[in-house]
């Protein structure tokens, strides 16, 4: 009405100009590498930005990232006993599998996991009845070809920095 | 040093007036004629007549070239290289009533005793102009904005929505 | 004047000394000439480093955000980033597009920008030219940005750019005369056209003798300037970037120069005109003028951060229908005030009070008028109805 | 004249120009052909396929539950209401009974999901008027929010693949309420805040008010819903429609605006927002507990036969017919797109105005230019 909604904006706006300066992350170097910042409180004023490669936010339990392989804690291998499963349950077949042995004792000779493929649907851990794969916390997996794969023993390494002990865990759903 | 300025600035004037008159591409043609009033007015400042200069500017190339350009640009074809094509039949005419004026031109301006005023510029021409327009000249200047207004009324009459 | 006020003319007197012993006159005015030249140069382009910081920085804080912050501290050289970004790039002629104009175009864009600065008087007597026409010099220059872009339109031979050239045209055209006219009241209560006397002139500052005029003259100007609101030739949500679409490259940063340039002429006539100058206690004249400009200039960017675009035919009857009555009845009245009352304290305060007589005046006008419309647009505007 | 070597006319030209493939307004890679007479605009033609990703033929070839990660990459603005509807056609064709607790857990998604589709919506709308950025960025910033208790749950934030044929995947997690119940609460200050920076700014309500209206018959004949039909002033909501999920337990209104213009659609997206947030509180107040997944759904292998269904998602009606030949895989599915089917009205909506409206209004019919190609 005559102007008065155009200044009510300028208002809404300057409150946010000067929340930025007093609320939220204010200096920006400070907080570098202190491990990961927590989320933030729902706000509707004051500074959200992360300031990505410097910080970055702690992952919810049940983020879905790169695939891992977790470790069987008697032997120390992964527990895949290449059933095919996840293989069937991908839908951009990202994942090949190659077994060796029979019956009990069958185990993944091989895994290939073509990371630049995956969406990271998590249908291929749902699938997955030998506890042995779960999507881990890593996400900074930016590769210049499209073609980054990752193989068996990559994947138990990143189960091993991930800390994840059973699929399901952060999911509600360890039997 | 004033003298080496207007060397500079009606060399700039005569170039961009034979530009108008040269170039192929009509738009080339309007923009240097903006450059031949803008010099215009620049020798009009070193006369120290800096409101006429202005007043140059701010009426020659702030709006009659840009209603210039603008009438040329949404005309038809008037982007085309061949634009002059139109005219051969009729070059040698051209040439005649050109060289004619020229003649008379260059008789008048070569036969006028160019009387130069002894007197400088006075300092206060802008209060000078004020007064006389608000006070001996009042009756003609009102005259011209009432043409003006008439004008202005009448532009509105024609672009106004049928 | 202080010693502080006075120090830029003093080292100017100085300099003007030290030449004089080797030079004649006239070499000693062409160099003081030059270094008045570079001066205003570095006062033009100086701002525009700032400014392409300051308007990310603004932006962003309005917005929530920290804005370039890793270019150095506080981001502050990411103009530098910029600039090495932009004269790393192909400078590209499109095929259709007409040559000669198209080069010479951008240079014709910064000109007038930067011509407007010889008659801002920046501080006590630092003036580069203190003209007796000065502020019609400012006017009239300003005019001449709109031949340059339309040159930069009409030879890119884009059909976005044609849109764009013609709503310049019609905003640029129509805007001047508001801004005339607010000028020309100024003119009348200040008794002349030189900078320097009108600055003079303001013992309060004409913003609030008749801020009528020093609201029209600030909005006109950023329709001048083709900032938001009224920023139509670069319509980027839909005539993607208009006059400069097809630049690249150095010829695209004279747009980029010349916008952020203009941002600050604004600021420097309207504190100029309206704001008192370089007028002020305790500081000197020219942290006065530098503060006064940049108040402007935020609020500039802050209308950018808030508002949304006009549309080109309420852009015009904005002007033709509000502005240029407006300050026709704004521009007599205030003759008749300062007429009867004088150029003092009387007339100030009753120029002031026919002002906002007049706005209320107008207000009720309106009001009335929208209560008996059945225009859906023009209640809501007026009554708040929706 | 004689000079001229023919006679031509006065006659205004008219100037076509390509918005699109690739144009800041369009979001996506849409093109419109729009024929202009100065501003004026006098004909659109969109020109739709520059997105096309094939998904429902890829989905002839992907199980039921493959498919459901394909369904979040429809309208990838509210992934969420997609799966729901896609879900609630799987359950349809194989009889499943979803658990009431997943039902409500699909309902606070799916709203939530509203809420944030709409917010960006009002955001873009602002955008495409020419503010810069500042009202979307504002909408980004609760979407962000949004977002984290969506990741919170599903462990994506986008992308979520969290609703199955059946039920949901799995259960909310610890803390998950009482982060919603915070991100809830704030929404409601937001639209609060929203509402000061855009619903009273002049030159917005200049912009928009009898901009692009759209009649009610108009809209009826081109089966146009959601909030643009809505706005037209036909109250009709698939919720109300044909209650489906849990919709019919919660108290809440429809809202409609009388004259179906811009405006009137920026106000339809806010007053929908608001009621969407009172039923994702009284969903929250009333989730029951119990099983999430009918267990019937695990090995899921429809019967023979076909089914139609349709859910409100925050464009409009979205629906799924999928056929089964009984095995595994659909034989056929077909989408029933929102943004594609209100786009068909733009070019009446249009035509007479400005090249600058037309941008507007394409923006306030908030298509996703994803899911018109599919």
């Amino acid at each position: 009405m005559l102007g008065r909604g155009m200044l009510k904006g300028l208002w809404v706006t300057l409150q946010h100009t000067i929340s930025s300066f007093t609320s939220g992350p204010r200096r920006f170097p400070k907080r570098y590498l202190d491990g990961p910042v927590p989320r933030p409180e729902p706000s509707t004023q004051g500074m959200l930005t992360l300031q990505y490669p410097f910080e970055k936010y702690e992952m919810w339990p049940r983020f879905r990232g790169v695939l891992v392989h977790l470790r069987d804690p008697e032997t120390g291998q992964s527990r895949c006993t290449a059933c095919m499963a996840c293989v069937r349950a991908c839908p951009h077949g990202v994942l090949t599998v190659t077994g060796e042995g029979k019956g009990r004792e069958r185990r993944a000779k091989t895994y290939t996991y073509e990371l630049g493929r995956c969406i990271f649907c998590r249908l291929c851990v749902e699938s997955c009845r030998f506890d042995a794969i779960e999507m881990g916390q890593e996400y900074e997996f930016v590769s210049t070809t499209q073609d980054q794969t990752l193989n068996l023993e990559e994947m138990l390494a990143l189960g091993d920095r991930s800390g994840i002990k059973h699929t399901g865990e952060a999911w509600g759903q360890v039997e | 040093m004033a003298k080496a300025i207007f060397i500079l600035v009606s060399l700039v004037t005569l170039v961009s007036a034979i530009g108008v008159v040269a170039l192929p591409k009509v738009l080339h043609a309007a923009l240097a004629l903006v450059f031949a009033l803008i010099g215009v007015g620049a020798l009009y400042a070193l006369l120290g007549a800096g409101y006429l200069a202005v007043v140059q500017v701010m009426i020659y190339v702030g709006a009659i070239s840009v209603l210039i350009i603008l009438a040329i640009m949404v005309s038809q074809r008037s982007m085309e290289d061949s634009q002059l094509q139109a005219f051969v039949p009729h070059r040698a005419v051209t040439a005649v009533v050109a060289g004619l004026l020229f003649v008379v031109l260059a008789g008048v301006s070569i036969g006028a005793a160019w009387p130069v005023v002894e007197t400088a510029v006075p300092p206060d021409t802008i209060a000078r102009l004020g007064e006389a327009f608000a006070g001996r000249y009042l009756l003609p200047f009102e005259v011209a904005s009432v043409v003006l207004l008439v004008s202005l009324v009448g532009a509105v009459y024609v672009a106004r929505e049928p | 004047m202080g010693f502080l006020d006075a120090l830029p003319l003093t080292v100017m007197d100085w300099l003007r000394g030290l030449l004089g012993q080797g030079l004649p006159a006239w070499g000693v005015e062409l160099v003081v000439g030059l270094i008045k030249v570079v001066l205003i140069l570095v006062v033009a382009i100086l701002p525009v480093i700032v400014l392409t910081w300051l308007e990310r920085k603004v932006l962003a804080r309005g917005q929530d955000r920290f804005g370039p912050n890793l270019a150095g501290p506080y981001g502050l050289v990411v103009a530098f980033a910029d600039a090495i970004k932009i004269l790393t790039k192909e400078d590209i002629i499109p095929q259709a597009a007409d040559r000669q104009v198209f080069r010479f175009a951008p240079a014709l864009v910064l000109i007038p920008t930067l011509l407007v600065f010889t008659v801002v008087p920046m501080g006590r007597g630092m003036i580069a030219a203190d003209l007796n026409v000065g502020i019609l010099f400012a006017v009239a220059i300003g005019s001449l940005a709109v031949i340059a872009i339309i040159a930069a339109t009409w030879s890119s031979g884009n059909k976005y750019s044609l849109l764009s050239m013609f709503r310049s045209v019609a905003q640029l055209v129509s805007y001047e005369l508001p801004m005339a006219f607010s000028v020309l009241t100024v003119v009348l209560v200040s008794g002349g056209l030189s900078t320097v006397r009108i600055v003079e002139a303001q013992v309060i500052p004409f913003a609030l003798v008749m801020p009528i005029a020093a609201v029209t003259y600030f909005l006109a100007s950023l329709a001048e300037a083709n900032r938001s609101p009224f920023d139509l030739l670069l319509g980027e949500s839909e005539i993607v970037a208009g006059h400069n679409l097809e630049y690249s490259g150095m010829r695209f940063a004279m747009f980029y120069i010349g916008e952020y340039a203009h941002i600050f002429v604004i600021g420097a006539l309207t504190t100029t005109l309206f704001l008192g100058g370089y007028q002020g206690p305790i500081l000197p004249g020219y942290m006065w003028f530098l503060i006064k400009t940049m108040a402007v200039v935020y609020v500039v960017l802050w209308i950018r951060c808030t508002w949304p675009r006009m549309r080109i035919d309420q852009l015009l009857d904005f002007s033709w229908k509000l502005l240029v009555p407006l300050n026709l009845a704004n521009l007599m009245l205030v003759a008749l005030v300062f007429k009867l009352a004088g150029t003092g304290l009387l007339g100030s305060l009753l120029s002031l009070v026919v002002n906002v007589g007049l706005l209320v005046a107008v207000g009720t006008f309106l009001v009335r008028r929208a209560r008996s419309s059945t225009s859906r647009r023009t209640r809501a505007l007026v009554l708040g109805e929706v | 004249m004689a000079f001229i070597s023919e006679p031509r006319s006065l006659d205004t030209e008219t100037v076509t120009i390509n918005l699109g493939p690739h144009h800041p307004s369009t979001h996506g890679i849409f093109r419109l052909l729009a024929t202009l007479d100065g501003e004026t605009v006098v004909d659109v033609q969109p020109k739709m396929g520059y997105l096309h990703r094939g998904i429902e033929k890829i989905m002839e070839q992907r199980t039921y539950i493959q498919s459901i990660p394909l369904v979040d990459r429809l309208d990838y603005v509210c992934p969420l209401t997609n799966e729901h509807a896609f879900c609630h056609a799987v359950e349809k064709l194989a009889g499943l009974q979803v658990p009431e607790r997943a039902e409500y857990i699909r309902v606070i998604m799916a709203e939530l999901t509203r809420i944030m589709s709409h917010m960006l919506a009002v955001g873009f709308l602002w955008n495409e008027l020419g503010a810069t950025f500042t009202p979307m960025i504002y909408a980004y910033r609760q979407r962000e929010f949004i977002f984290d208790i969506f990741e919170m749950a599903t462990g994506a934030r986008m992308f979520t693949n969290y609703m199955r044929p059946g039920g949901v995947a799995v259960d909310l997690p610890e803390g998950w309420m009482d982060l919603a119940v915070k991100v809830t609460d704030n929404l409601e200050r937001f639209f609060d805040e929203f509402e000061t920076l855009t619903a009273e700014n002049e030159i917005f309500l200049a912009r928009t008010i009898d901009i692009g209206v759209l009649p009610a018959d108009l809209a009826i004949n081109c089966s146009l819903s959601g909030p643009v039909l809505r706005a037209s002033g036909v109250p009709y909501d698939v919720r109300v429609a044909e209650p489906y999920s849990v919709y019919d337990r919660f108290q809440w209104e429809v809202p409609t605006r009388p004259h179906g213009d811009t405006y009137d659609r920026y106000l339809q997206y806010l007053a929908e927002m608001r009621q969407s947030l009172s039923i994702v509180r009284q969903a929250m107040a009333a989730l029951p507990d119990g099983p999430v997944m009918d267990e019937k759904a695990r090995r899921l292998r429809p019967p023979k036969g076909e089914a139609y269904a349709r859910i409100e998602s925050p464009k409009g009606d979205l629906g799924f017919f999928i056929v089964s030949e009984g095995g595994a895989e659909p034989y056929r599915c077909r989408v029933r797109s929102t943004a594609q089917i209100n786009l068909t009205a733009l070019r009446q909506m249009v035509i007479g105005h400005t090249l600058q409206d037309l941008v507007v209004i394409f923006g306030s019919l908030n298509c996703t230019v994803a899911d018109i190609d599919r």
